[in-house]
């Protein structure tokens, strides 16, 4: 068991990888051999990670919690920098949620990749590292590092399979996310410099900068740049749109699903973990820009006609939930206002990871029905369709409930998380909150009006006939896991739950806050 | 047995799963798996009903109940069940039994369908969503349950929505107008909800509890109300007032209740008339139970303009008479009945609003009866017409001359049909009496003179001038369908044509009159002269066991003639002006009130143009501003201030270095080909073939390393 | 001292020499000063008490490697003459490169490195130890280099020779 | 006694001279003669650390004949090359000589 635990982050961490340098000793012509090694090879992680998730449930079940699976070995022994990696509540399930996209991704790219077969999925098996990595890191090199090796083969999977108007949407997002991790290296290079260690967990215990509020703030806003940027947070989103909509479908499920989380989670562990004092100051401005981002980016969703982009505003929209769920624990551990519950900032952070994986599996459907609409159709422009729920039926169904979860109806995933959320930040932001929740109402109206009303509803295009047909075994299969998920947490959360609120309550604890 | 309550929503959830998974090809077998769900939650149902009312003060005071934790919160622990309390077994002999008749009327009503089975599987998601709503123990799973039938009506009223036109008896227009109402009535509601859903977290984080038995505890609500908020614009507040008027607008949203009752009328697009039986005479009420639910947090600030109860009151009076009015200018048979739930749905709040809570409930116990009736009967009467038209095409009267188009829901083409159809007319008109209040007889009668009742005992006389005239409108709209539909002469082929409809129609009509007779009589007060010493006031009693768990006084009202004789002479004044105008002589396509009323009627007839206002306003701004974000977002200032720097940062880069600008970052543009190119090209360039080259290569990097290692070390 | 003085002498000599092997325009003089420089390199041998290296490089060098070059430089005519520059276009930074890199090595040479010298004797039977160690210890390499002649040998005859057409 | 550091100069001198020889002559022969002083360089740095550190033992002698015949075969083969390249291209200007070029 001991070797289990030492061992099994390791494993899935390097595993892809591992897959990725084998894809690249298969011949190129091999299409074949490489979809399935590449398919097979993924599916280890994922179960080992849904290995972890049980076990780290039953360790729940007989109350240890915190971080778990940890492995440290020396790596630059000069700069205090070390391989360690560990995981928690916080990132359990969201190692999970990586596996599964990225197995759902590679298995629908199987059938939907044709030109470079090779490098994409070589691309991708090395992405899914990188994601690992930052879930997994309790280093800051590590997980700069790591952030990183996230960032390169995205640029690479929009720039070479993406759409019409790819580079300029590769270049972009590129450029956005190097500028934000130059910010985020300087302040970790401050940190360092300040304590001498690199450590996530030894930092977490010494809360550097406690009471140098100036400097604090500096670094505070260096490492926010660069989450803020991958979040994304209004008014540094719109990288996203352009990314999604050129990007394939399976790089968009994963850039939704995936690394839009890595940012939320740098948050957690970086900001509230390691500048707690920092994070209770500008809480506000996280509440700010986080209801700035739901109300806009719902507002945004109406005015498309594009599907893809719509969604990807819906994205910024939804990611707004987050951060006004993690402002307002920020401003509830600052201490400046009075409110009636003490859990509310606990619950306020376990909305936020529940919207962080919530969103991965919702936003991941619908990028795979949008794309799959696309292999059809060649076009996103919601305009020229319509009347599909008559063509379409189980297309139709399967969105719906996809729309349905993503409009935050109870009884499906999307709506635990608004509720926690607005439980916590209602209780604490008030007022903020009560803007945050027009966002709600326009939510309904985007996904009813512009999506389900242009696409599915109203008089089929007859320059369709014949040209689209309804849901293949293969489209099936990718969609029905994260179908199922939506109705089993949307049905009874508490596994998820149980695993974030452990999680926001330690974290709330080490940083001070009295319950 | 207490653990078999869950089953009671479980099993339509069950044939709901079951429908669409597998049985959706076999019609037979979907609709009996819905059916015969809903028959064993009846019956259970019942089972739990009368555990409830032979032991009211038991029940009320211990509910029976099923919990189990559902998820932590912070160090709190949140737990949800069902529970059965005497509201509860109220609603659960009502729900679970109307659902079952409108079931079985289904199979009749929607045979030959090609989405049949889908039809059943919505039908039992729907007595999923009520059942669970009534038995929630808490807010939350109560919410859930709550939008699920919001889901369930969304899905229901678009049903016809993606049909090709001219496929069954739809018509082009009806597609597009059954896809408009779905989404209205998904988006309007939605609003309403998420303004309760801010009041529920409020509440929530208050109490640290959504479990009913918690939050309407005595306790926690005196701390609710004396805890003073103070809000931008609508000023000081006790918390109660505020957490209760937030949730409310549920309500309002959900019952439709003016301003967003929009949505109801345009329901009636859904599948002729089971969806708008489930809009109007089950659903709806869900609005008015939750109130009825959470009355102690209305009534604990009873008092004064901070009062929550004011409010209710004014929504509730205002929307009865406002709906009322509409009704009587309306000319599609189940607009007029939509427009007159509106209108009864007002009553009840406005019941409620003045703390008439037992009278509340009874209302909306009888009111679910006479208009499931009315519903059923008008969807028989439509499903003749239907026939009837087809009939006489078929017989060679199609070219019949109509000065107004056909439409099998059009009043003014009805007539007569009496005599085609008795069973129906006679049940039809059972309801529309008890709707109307007829005296003494009816269940309408007895339910609508308790709230008259109590508001002129309570003093409200604003109230109960309002709901005595909205009582007189009810009546003349009422009488004016009765007798354009069922009186005088057929005024088209259609009408000449119908028949009366099949047996698994009418006899839930004719369960359905029985009850919308003498259901009321259970509620007859006990002071009542002659009848009241027979009946003893029995629902009063038994919702005041209810009352009396909640810590809240009721009071037997003393007889009091005066509401009475007015009520009385509103509800046959009606009918009698109704017969004047409508019954008396025979009738054109224009209505006779049309000109004589001018632009009053104009005003009714458009439903006083709500619809266009918020078209104007409302829809209007939202897309403007969308559309302005967007182009705030992309074109105008963000996403050009983004580009705007790349842009100057290329050139200012170009200027200085212009080679590498071109040779390297427009080639990491165009990815790893072009990585390969630049490297490619770089090492042609360098691979001259000449061994000195390299060696020279090697040299200066030797000399390099060497000089750095002596730097450095 | 004495030896020192030799010393110097002797390298001055040899690199003198080099210079001009690497200088000259002239092929064949460049020759004839690498046979010169080689002969510096020997008597360094010798005072490095290399005595049977100082030999073998006499032997080898100047009368199997000169003597090849020699050959092949008269050969092919008219290479001699130097109608073209004898350098290169790189000849410039080529200089460069060597002048930097020969400082720095010296310098290295001289001030950055603490060799571990030891004072010791060669012993009387060096040659002797040597000649077991050639067919003793070290009898793989030494063959292996036999072998290498062997195989450069009729390598080169093959390259060399003219083909049958 | 001649310091160590005295023959590894020269040494180096050597060498950069005959790397020199080898960079900058166009001549293919001349370019072996740069390469044989810098081969006499290394085994003069070989021998030089023989004396100076492990005079008892032969290995660094065996080295520096192992050096020298390895020298006298890529002479051998080097000037072999350059006759036939002579037969072939009438050149042994190396840098005429870009067949590899890509």
């Amino acid at each position: 068991m001991a070797l289990f635990d030492q061992w099994v982050l390791t494993i899935i961490l390097f595993w892809p990888l591992l897959a990725a340098i084998i894809v690249l000793f298969i011949p190129q012509d091999q299409e074949d051999r490489i979809r399935r090694f590449s398919i097979w090879m993924s599916m280890v992680p994922l179960i080992l990670s849904t290995l972890v998730f049980v076990d780290y449930g039953v360790r729940f079940l007989q109350g240890t919690g915190g971080l778990q699976y940890e492995l440290q070995v020396a790596w630059i022994p000069q700069l205090g920098a070390s391989y360690h990696v560990g995981a928690d509540g916080l990132s359990v399930p969201l190692i999970f949620l990586t596996a599964l996209l990225t197995t759902l991704s590679l298995y629908y790219s199987a059938r939907t990749i044709h030109h470079r077969v090779k490098e994409f999925f070589f691309l991708f098996l090395l992405l899914e590292t990188g994601m690992f990595g930052v879930f997994m890191a309790l280093d800051l090199v590590l997980f700069y590092v790591f952030w990183e090796v996230g960032l390169v083969p995205m640029f690479f999977l929009i720039g070479i399979w993406g759409h019409e108007n790819r580079e300029y949407a590769a270049i972009k997002f590129f450029l956005y996310t190097l500028v934000g991790s130059v910010a985020m290296l300087l302040a970790f290079l401050a940190l360092y410099f300040v304590t001498g260690t690199f450590d996530i967990v030894k930092l977490t215990e010494i809360k550097p900068l406690a009471g140098n509020l100036w400097l604090a703030s500096l670094v505070f806003f260096g490492i926010f740049l660069g989450l803020a940027i991958k979040v994304p947070s209004w008014p540094f989103h719109t990288w996203l749109p352009d990314a999604h909509t050129e990007a394939p479908t399976a790089g968009s499920v994963i850039l939704a699903g995936i690394l839009l989380k890595l940012g939320a989670y740098g948050f957690l562990r970086l900001l509230l973990g390691i500048l707690p004092h920092a994070f209770a100051y500008w809480g506000w401005v996280i509440v700010g820009l986080g209801v700035i981002s739901i109300v806009y980016g719902a507002f945004v969703c109406m005015a498309q006609t594009n599907l893809k982009r719509l969604i990807a505003y819906s994205s910024v929209s939804h990611m707004g939930y987050v951060l006004l769920g993690l402002g307002a624990a920020g401003v509830a551990l600052s201490g400046t206002v009075s409110f009636f519950d003490k859990n509310s900032a606990a619950l306020a952070i376990d909305g936020a990871l529940l919207q962080m994986f919530n969103h991965g599996i919702i936003t991941g459907a619908l990028f795979f029905l949008v794309g799959i609409l696309y292999e059809r159709a060649h076009t996103f422009d919601l305009t020229r369709f319509g009347g599909l729920s008559g063509k379409t039926p189980y297309y139709y169904g399967i969105f719906m409930v996809a729309g349905f979860a993503s409009l935050g109806l109870p009884g499906l995933a999307g709506f635990w998380a608004e509720f926690f959320v607005f439980r916590g930040a209602f209780d604490i932001v008030r007022i903020w909150a009560a803007i945050g929740v027009i966002g709600v109402v326009v939510t309904a109206a985007y996904i009813l009006w512009r999506i389900v009303q242009s696409v599915f509803l109203g008089e089929f295009n007859t320059e369709w006939e014949g040209k689209l047909w309804d849901m293949t075994g293969f489209e099936k299969v990718t969609l029905w896991p994260l179908v199922i998920l939506m109705f089993a947490i949307g049905l009874y959360p508490a596994p998820l739950v149980n695993f974030f609120n452990r999680a926001a309550v330690e974290l709330l604890t080490q940083a001070g806050f009295m319950f | 047995m207490d653990g078999l309550l869950f089953l009671i929503p479980a099993l339509p959830f069950l044939a709901f799963v079951l429908i669409v998974l597998f049985t959706n090809q076999d019609q037979k077998v979907s609709a009996g798996l819905t059916i015969g769900a809903t028959a064993v939650s009846w019956l259970l149902g019942w089972y739990f009903a009368f555990r409830a009312f032979f032991d009211p003060h038991g029940v009320a005071e211990e509910p029976i109940r099923l919990s189990i934790p559902w998820f932590p919160g912070g160090y709190s622990i949140f737990y949800t069940g069902f529970q059965v309390d005497v509201l509860t077994a109220v609603m659960l002999f009502m729900v679970p039994f109307l659902c079952f008749l409108i079931f079985v009327y289904s199979v009749g009503y929607m045979e030959g369908d090609p989405r049949f089975s889908r039809f059943f599987a919505y039908l039992a998601l729907f007595a999923t969503g009520m059942l669970g709503f009534i038995l929630a123990d808490n807010l939350l799973l109560a919410f859930i349950f709550w939008e699920l039938m919001g889901v369930c009506s969304y899905l229901l009223i678009g049903f016809w929505s993606f049909r090709k036109p001219g496929e069954t008896h739809i018509d082009h227009a009806q597609v597009k107008r059954a896809r408009a109402a779905s989404i209205k009535a998904f988006i309007t509601t939605r609003v309403g909800d998420t303004i309760m859903l801010a009041g529920m977290v409020l509440l929530y984080a208050m109490t640290g509890s959504l479990r009913w038995s918690e939050i309407l505890a005595p306790e926690t609500l005196e701390k609710l109300a004396d805890k003073i908020v103070s809000m931008p614009v609508f000023g000081v507040a006790p918390w109660a007032t505020v957490l209760a008027i937030l949730i409310f607008w549920g309500a309002i949203g959900k019952s439709a209740q003016f301003p967003l009752h929009v949505w109801l009328p345009d329901a009636m697009e859904g599948p002729t008339p089971v969806s708008a039986l489930i809009h109007a005479a089950t659903m709806v009420s869900a609005g008015v139970y939750l109130i009825i639910r959470t009355f102690p947090l209305f009534h604990v600030v009873a008092e004064g303009s901070n009062s929550a109860m004011w409010f209710v009151a004014f929504i509730g009076t205002f929307t009865a008479l406002f709906a009322a009015t509409i009704g009587i200018a309306q000319f599609d048979i189940k607009r007029v009945l939509a427009y007159s739930t509106i209108s009864q749905l007002g009553y009840m709040f406005a019941a409620l609003g003045i703390g008439a809570y037992i009278a509340a409930a009874f209302h909306l116990l009888m009111h679910a009866f006479f208009k499931a009736l009315l519903f059923l009967g008008s969807g028989s009467v439509i499903h003749a017409m239907h026939h009837g038209h087809h009939v006489s095409h078929e017989h060679g009267h199609g070219h019949e001359e109509l000065p107004i188009e056909f439409n099998p829901n059009d009043m003014r083409l009805m007539g007569g049909l009496l005599n085609k159809m008795p069973r129906t007319a006679w049940t039809f008109i059972a309801g529309g009496l008890s709707l109307s209040g007829f005296p003494l007889i009816t269940a309408g009668f007895w339910s609508k003179d308790e709230i008259l009742a109590d508001a002129w005992h309570g003093g409200h006389m604003i109230v109960f001038w309002t709901l005595a005239i909205a009582a007189f409108v009810t009546a003349f709209y009422t009488g004016r369908q009765i007798f354009m539909v069922f009186f005088g002469q057929p005024r088209s082929e259609a009408a000449k044509h119908a028949h009366e409809s099949p047996n698994s129609m009418t006899v839930p009509l004719v369960i359905l009159a029985v009850f919308a007779i003498a259901a009321g009589w259970v509620g007859i007060p006990e002071t009542f002269p002659g009848l009241g010493a027979v009946v003893r006031g029995w629902f009063q009693s038994l919702m005041g066991a209810q009352l009396e768990a909640l810590h809240l006084e009721h009071e037997t009202l003393p007889f009091n003639a005066a509401p009475l004789l007015i009520s009385m002479t509103m509800a046959v004044g009606g009918l009698f002006v109704a017969w004047l105008i409508y019954g008396r002589k025979p009738l054109g396509y224009e209505d006779p009130l049309a000109r004589p009323l001018g632009g009053l009627w104009q005003a009714w007839h458009n439903k006083y143009w709500v619809d266009e206002l918020y078209q104007a306003t409302v829809v209007a701004f939202a897309k403007w501003l969308a559309h302005f974000l967007y182009n705030f977002d992309d074109r105008w200032v963000i996403d050009p201030i983004v580009d705007g720097v790349g842009r100057y940062g290329r050139r200012f880069a170009g200027a200085v270095r212009r080679f590498i600008d071109e040779q390297i970052i427009d080639r990491i543009v165009n990815g790893t080909a072009w990585v390969s190119n630049v490297l490619g090209e770089f090492l042609r360039q360098i691979q001259t073939g000449q061994a000195q080259n390299y060696l020279l290569a090697i040299l200066i990097t030797v000399t390099v390393l060497i000089v750095l290692g002596i730097g450095v070390g | 001292m004495v030896l020192q003085a030799i010393f110097i002498l002797v390298a001055l000599f040899t690199i003198g020499c080099a210079l001009m092997v690497v200088l000259h325009r002239n092929l064949f003089i460049s020759a004839l000063f690498l046979i010169a420089s080689f002969f510096g390199v020997a008597v360094i041998y010798v005072l490095l008490e290399a005595e049977f290296i100082a030999v073998a490089q006499i032997l080898i060098y100047i009368g199997a490697i000169a003597t090849l070059i020699v050959f092949a430089i008269m050969l092919s005519r008219g290479m001699m003459t130097g109608r073209t520059s004898p350098r290169n276009a790189q000849a410039l930074w080529a200089g460069l490169g060597s002048v930097i890199l020969g400082i720095a090595l010296l310098y290295v040479v001289a001030y950055r490195v603490q060799w571990p010298v030891v004072q010791k004797d060669v012993p009387a039977d060096a040659i002797a130890r040597l000649g077991s160690a050639l067919v003793g210890r070290y009898v793989i390499p030494f063959e292996v280099a036999s072998v290498l002649l062997l195989a450069a040998l009729i390598g080169a005859v093959m390259i060399a020779r003219e083909k049958e057409v | 006694m001649i310091p160590l550091s005295w023959f590894l100069a020269v040494s180096a001198i050597l060498f950069v001279i005959g790397f020199f020889g080898v960079l900058s002559r166009r001549n293919a022969i001349a370019i072996l003669m740069g390469i044989e002083l810098m081969l006499n360089a290394v085994n003069i740095n070989v021998l030089a650390f023989w004396r100076y550190t492990q005079p008892e033992n032969p290995a660094g002698l065996v080295w520096a004949i192992i050096v020298i015949t390895v020298a006298a075969a890529e002479a051998a083969v080097g000037l072999a090359l350059f006759i036939a390249l002579y037969r072939l291209r009438t050149t042994v200007n190396i840098d005429e000589v870009d067949l590899l070029k890509g």
